[in-house]
């Protein structure tokens, strides 16, 4: 192994940053060649490793596009798991959070007021808006609610709309939430409330012989790694 | 078309239209300080008018949200002395687009009135025009093909306007969805190649025909203007 | 009254101007030089157009430009109506409306002439729909002759305005350009190369040379003098204050002090005073008194001296009638042949026809109406 | 800043500069075109240089991904023929920031052009200049302000070019992170809004540079257009 | 020679302008004619930079235009040096560079003036390294001279090219152009107002009013009728061919078909052939021999024809010396006076200072080397 030969290039999503950053590192420490990540949005990776990205690991924030690139036999199908998981979470600024206990009979409309707004990923495209979707249509809320949701373009946009108040609650990541000092969780949605929130790892076709790559990815998902993924707030997928 | 579709292209007009209306007069004005007057801070002025142009959209949109969120300091106070609230309106979405296009509103501006010839600024003092009125009757006449170019550039970069508008004003349908947003959603999802693609021609067919009306009027002016 | 001092350099070691001249309170002083000589920058800057280094413009009681006290008048305070060498028409006004620009911001107690009698006279009422972009190179110009009328200025600055106008129209323009003078009185500061233009219009001549101002005075003075740069040109000669005494069938006899002169040139009714200049070109001398001769005037005049031509073989002569000067310029040969020398008495011969008609100015206020008529 | 931030400042500056550097060219070709040209297919011309400007940048990249990419119809024949990838590569965010501000060069190089005094071309005609010579001798000088401008424009949005690099050509450290997407990538980090409040304030320095270098050369041209 | 015929409407129901004439292989031609009549169309047309809506021009054998066939030589394929009425000189070269713009790109083989020498003979040597934007209006016109002087055309085309050139200045240039034109024997189009530079370049005269051809001819035979509108204009009169017979002490005897002339100008050795016009209000004419008068030219002449003049109380005398016609301009109280008829032999009288020395032309090749010498 050692620093030698091309370094191993992670496709990973853009919520996945700080944690595959950390590991990064930690990887580099142990003498291999730092990898180089690229992050973006999950559709766009998916994309881009389909045009012959020179990806050697999927990271994906959402099973439909691992599902993608894996009809278009772009993926090491036998490298494909899903280590992580997440949890979903209602926040709200961190002046005005009352806890919230989120079953099927909360009415969040009313909790909202007359102009209050809900901010979460647009549920068209963005995974945290397509589960809290999901969730709120588990509780009922969906259709009372959809009108009002504001809809950002990625989780963390939708963390800075409920930081800067702008809307008094907010559906994220419990692991956003964690990272961000301006909110706090007033209530984690039943698990049964949406599909598992779930990551899949994958090796790309082009990475199959390369055993850096499968090594990096090994580590990823192996023990060694899954106390850092605890540290930024992810849980061990069921 | 699915309803939302044409709400979204509507939303698109409505907010670029407001954008280009609303930065006009600010640009024309700044254009003209940045042109005509030497002073100390001009190079800054001219720097922060190109500030949306150098960040990413999205750090644009962070930045306005910062300034003109009920917490910051431009929109706390518009909230509580007007009940004016830009965020999650259309209102904020063409903010947000204004100033993403506002130094090529500018750059235009300055380039039609750098061509303005200033012996004909000097004829309208000889004839007793102040600097209000010559500007009115001569500088902004001659400047004008610059004014409409800028016009039609920022109307055009408003109808694809994206990162600020979803960031500060967020993807909210019928009121900030514009059709930037939509196309994004659709890219966004597996198998929306073809929702967007249809969605972004819908997007080019509106810029073609503002350009074609922007062509018509260029070639009057330039008539107008005796360059014809 | 005009006063103008100026200093001023264009660069580190450009070209640099110091002249001072004064203009009288109403008539026309001409700017006359070679090109280049600093001419358009000097109507520049009692324009307000260009500040000079150093200087001081003053207009009746008003100061319109001192460094020395800090004062300077924007241009469009200074009312200063500036016909410029390129016309500078606005391009994106019609003619019309060209015109009428100076003509609205004028103050309303101001007077001068009217629209309707300004584009008469231009002869420019077909073009007035028209943008200037669509106009002849003259047709450019007279419009902006119009448009600077039409501002109802204090002082009139034209910088060679009929230069691009043809001959017809140019006599056309010329003394209206006169009867405008005459009735705004108003100074006029005027730009031009030809001595026509000179004898039509100017009182005062500011003959420039590099920036400087090598002469200063009343037109009859300076144009008598053979010692200037003027004085080289074909067409020099003496200006003469004449009153018309009688018009019939196209020969008018004028009267000046120190004989009479009979023109084909129609200078209007009797009593009318006019300026005629006697080129010195066309004056002839005749030691006896010719007989049977076309010629109309025949003046007994006294040779006073004998100077200095500007060509080998010329000479001027400076001949007295009564108190007038006239000038000769006749062949050294001549001279010898004639055997003349200051003192001895001559007759001056003159062609009636060589009185231009619009060599004469028009100071009576008896002017006739008509085509081009001044309401003030 | 740290080694990756100063790899995308460099990066950054890379990419604008190459992006410039590449459509200046085509830029001033096809504004005489569209300017100087009457042909049937002008309005689509005209319509199709300022798609980039009316679509989301996203959607512009993921065009780009798809024209170009190796799988694309222009990008697969680059790569079989000349084994030349775009995608992923510094030339490939170069390329994408190319097309993005290649209507904003377009815009201002026809501004320019449209104020050359067209009797000077024919002045140069009559000397016996033919249209190569007369447009490199005459129209290209008088126009230069234009170009200029443009260039700068251009280049100040090229260090701000997001979402088309991004979608196109990926985040990839060292090869296509640029500034604005590091400052993304901050944005995207818990607790990163002060590292993109710093990189901001760089990309903003450079701007800032640049525009200060444009004004000084902007400057001498028009003293040497004899405009000072 | 050059043909130029042409038909050509301004929009639906502008202007119209619809002429034909011909100018010969050497030799200038001058249009003439009121502001707005078309003049500088006409030249666009020819240049190339209007097509007209029907026309054909021809220079020599070349065909620049022929509407009917589809031939449209492009204007930097048909080497016709433009003097535009605007310098049009470009803003972003220096002046030197500016006159060497047509230079450098002149066939290789044409020959023409030097650098050097015109721009010696502008008096631009100065101005060289400066910038357009830093001229006056003058200045920017001689430079514009020089550089269609320097493109070594096959065709000159000049709209009012001295218009904006001070007396001294055109004094100067306007022989060179006379000098020019004999050494390039290439036609030249010379657009005026001005008579003087007439009677220094042209040879043959086209006059125009509202874009029609009035009349075309050699400049003798129009300055000799007067029933033209150029008989309106006071400097009107014949041009009489001359040849030099002696030079002494600044007077040169010039021998005319039908008598002898005196002049102060400077024509040139012995056996210099060139052209006085005797501006007909220079000429009288007296029954009895004149005795002691200054006036050297006193030639025997028939009154041939007592015509219209154009002023009341004006007529023009036809007056034949030899086969050579002078016209003269007295007054009708003078004919009456003096009993004029047709048939009677008069003297007629003219000044030798009359004769400016611009008004002769230099067509022998014994010019002295000098100053503005142009090498071929
Ligand atoms: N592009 C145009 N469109 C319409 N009319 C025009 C155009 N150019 C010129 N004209 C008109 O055609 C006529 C002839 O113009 P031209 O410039 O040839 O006159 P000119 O004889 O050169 O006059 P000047 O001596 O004043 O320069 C004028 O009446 C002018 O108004
Ligand atoms: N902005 C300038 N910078 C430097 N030199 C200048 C500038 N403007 C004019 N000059 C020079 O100053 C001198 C006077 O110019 P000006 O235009 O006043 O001449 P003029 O007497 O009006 O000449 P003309 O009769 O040819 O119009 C000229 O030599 C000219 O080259
Ligand atoms: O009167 Mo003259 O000029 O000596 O012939
Ligand atoms: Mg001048
Ligand atoms: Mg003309």
């Amino acid at each position: 192994q050692g620093t030698q030969g091309e370094a191993v290039t992670v496709f990973a999503a853009a919520s996945l940053t700080d944690a595959l950053r950390d590991l990064g590192a930690q990887w580099a420490a142990r003498g291999n060649r730092a990898p180089r990540l690229s992050f973006a949005a999950s559709s766009a990776l998916a994309r881009q490793i389909e045009q012959g990205a020179p990806a050697d690991l999927f990271m994906s924030a959402d099973e439909a596009w691992a599902n993608y690139l894996q009809e278009r036999n772009l993926l090491v199908n036998a490298t494909r798991s899903s280590p992580l998981g997440n949890s979903l979470v209602l926040i709200s600024p961190v002046n005005a959070a009352r806890p919230v206990t989120l079953a099927r009979d909360t009415n969040l409309a009313v909790l909202l007021g007359p102009n209050g707004r809900i901010a979460t990923g647009d549920p068209a495209h963005v995974p945290v808006g397509r589960y809290a979707q999901a969730a709120l249509t588990w509780m009922g809320q969906w259709d009372a609610i959809a009108p009002r949701v504001a809809r950002a373009d990625n989780v963390r946009a939708a963390l800075l709309l409920v930081e800067r108040g702008e809307a008094p609650f907010g559906i994220v990541y419990s692991t956003d939430a964690a990272a961000s000092q301006g909110v706090r969780v007033v209530g984690t949605f039943p698990a049964a409330s949406h599909e598992p929130i779930t990551y899949p790892f994958a090796l790309t076709r082009r990475a199959e012989g390369n055993a850096q790559a499968r090594a990096l990815l090994a580590f990823l998902t192996g023990p060694e790694a899954a106390a850092t993924w605890q540290r930024f707030g992810f849980i061990r997928a069921q | 078309m699915s309803a939302e579709e044409w709400q979204a292209v509507r939303l698109s007009l409505d907010v670029a239209t407001r954008s280009v209306a609303g930065s006009l007069l600010p640009a024309v004005a700044v254009a003209w300080v940045l042109t005509r007057l030497r002073f100390p801070g001009r190079a800054l002025l001219d720097a922060l008018v190109h500030l949306p142009l150098v960040v990413p959209p999205v750090v644009v949109g962070w930045g306005l949200l910062m300034l003109f969120g009920i917490r910051g300091p431009i929109g706390a106070p518009l909230h509580e002395w007007f009940g004016v609230r830009l965020v999650f309106t259309t209102d904020g979405a063409a903010l947000a687009t204004a100033v993403m296009s506002f130094p090529l509103i500018v750059r235009s501006v300055r380039l039609g009135l750098e061509n303005v010839d200033q012996g004909l600024e000097a004829a309208a003092r000889t004839l007793g025009a102040g600097p209000v009125d010559r500007f009115l009757t001569v500088t902004l006449p001659l400047m004008s093909p610059g004014i409409l170019a800028g016009a039609v550039t920022a109307f055009a970069a408003g109808l694809g306007e994206f990162g600020a508008v979803i960031t500060f004003a967020s993807n909210i349908p019928g009121q900030t969805q514009t059709l930037p947003l939509a196309i994004y959603a659709a890219t966004q999802t597996p198998g929306g190649e073809a929702t967007a693609a249809r969605l972004a021609l819908v997007s080019f067919g509106l810029a073609v025909s503002g350009l074609l009306l922007a062509e018509l009027i260029a070639r009057r002016m330039h008539l107008w203007l005796g360059r014809g | 009254m005009l006063g103008v001092a100026l200093r001023h350099r264009f660069g580190r070691d450009g070209f640099t101007i110091d002249a001072s001249f004064k203009a009288p309170g109403d008539g026309v002083t001409a700017l006359f030089g070679p090109s280049g000589c600093g001419k358009s920058t000097i109507l520049a800057a009692v324009a307000g157009l260009l500040r000079p280094d150093e200087g001081r413009v003053t207009l009746d009681d008003a100061v319109l430009l001192d460094t020395a006290r800090r004062v300077c008048l924007a241009p469009e305070r200074r009312r200063c109506g500036v016909v410029f060498q390129e016309a500078r028409l606005f391009p994106h006004l019609s003619v019309e409306a060209n015109l009428r620009y100076g003509l609205k911001r004028a103050p309303h107690d101001a007077t001068g002439p009217g629209f309707e009698a300004v584009v008469a006279l231009l002869g420019i009422a077909q073009l007035l729909p028209r943008r200037p972009g669509r106009l002849s190179g003259g047709e450019r110009q007279r419009v902006a002759l119009g448009r600077a009328l039409l501002s109802r200025p204090r002082l009139l600055l034209m910088d060679e305005p009929l230069a691009a106008l043809d001959a017809a129209r140019r006599a056309e323009v010329l003394p209206f350009l006169a009867r405008l003078r005459d009735a705004a009185r108003i100074p006029i500061l005027y730009v031009t190369h030809a001595l026509d233009e000179v004898d039509a219009l100017a009182d005062r001549l500011v003959l420039l040379e590099a920036g400087r101002v090598v002469a200063e005075g009343s037109v009859e003075d300076l144009t008598a003098r053979t010692d200037l740069p003027l004085a080289a040109r074909r067409d020099a000669g003496v200006l003469v204050g004449c009153t018309v005494r009688s018009v019939q069938d196209g020969l008018a006899t004028l009267d000046f002090e120190g004989g009479t002169l009979v023109t084909t040139s129609r200078p209007g009714p009797p009593g009318t005073r006019l300026r005629a200049r006697l080129r010195a070109r066309d004056v002839a001398v005749a030691t006896e008194q010719p007989r049977g001769i076309s010629t109309q005037n025949i003046l007994p005049v006294t040779l006073v001296a004998i100077d200095e031509g500007t060509e080998a073989g010329e000479v001027f002569l400076r001949l007295a009638a009564g108190p007038t000067t006239l000038l000769a310029r006749i062949t050294r040969e001549s001279v010898a042949r004639l055997q003349l020398r200051p003192g001895i008495t001559v007759w001056a011969l003159v062609k009636a026809v060589t009185f231009d008609h619009r060599v004469v100015r028009q100071v009576a206020a008896h002017t006739p109406p008509g085509r081009g008529e001044i309401p003030t």
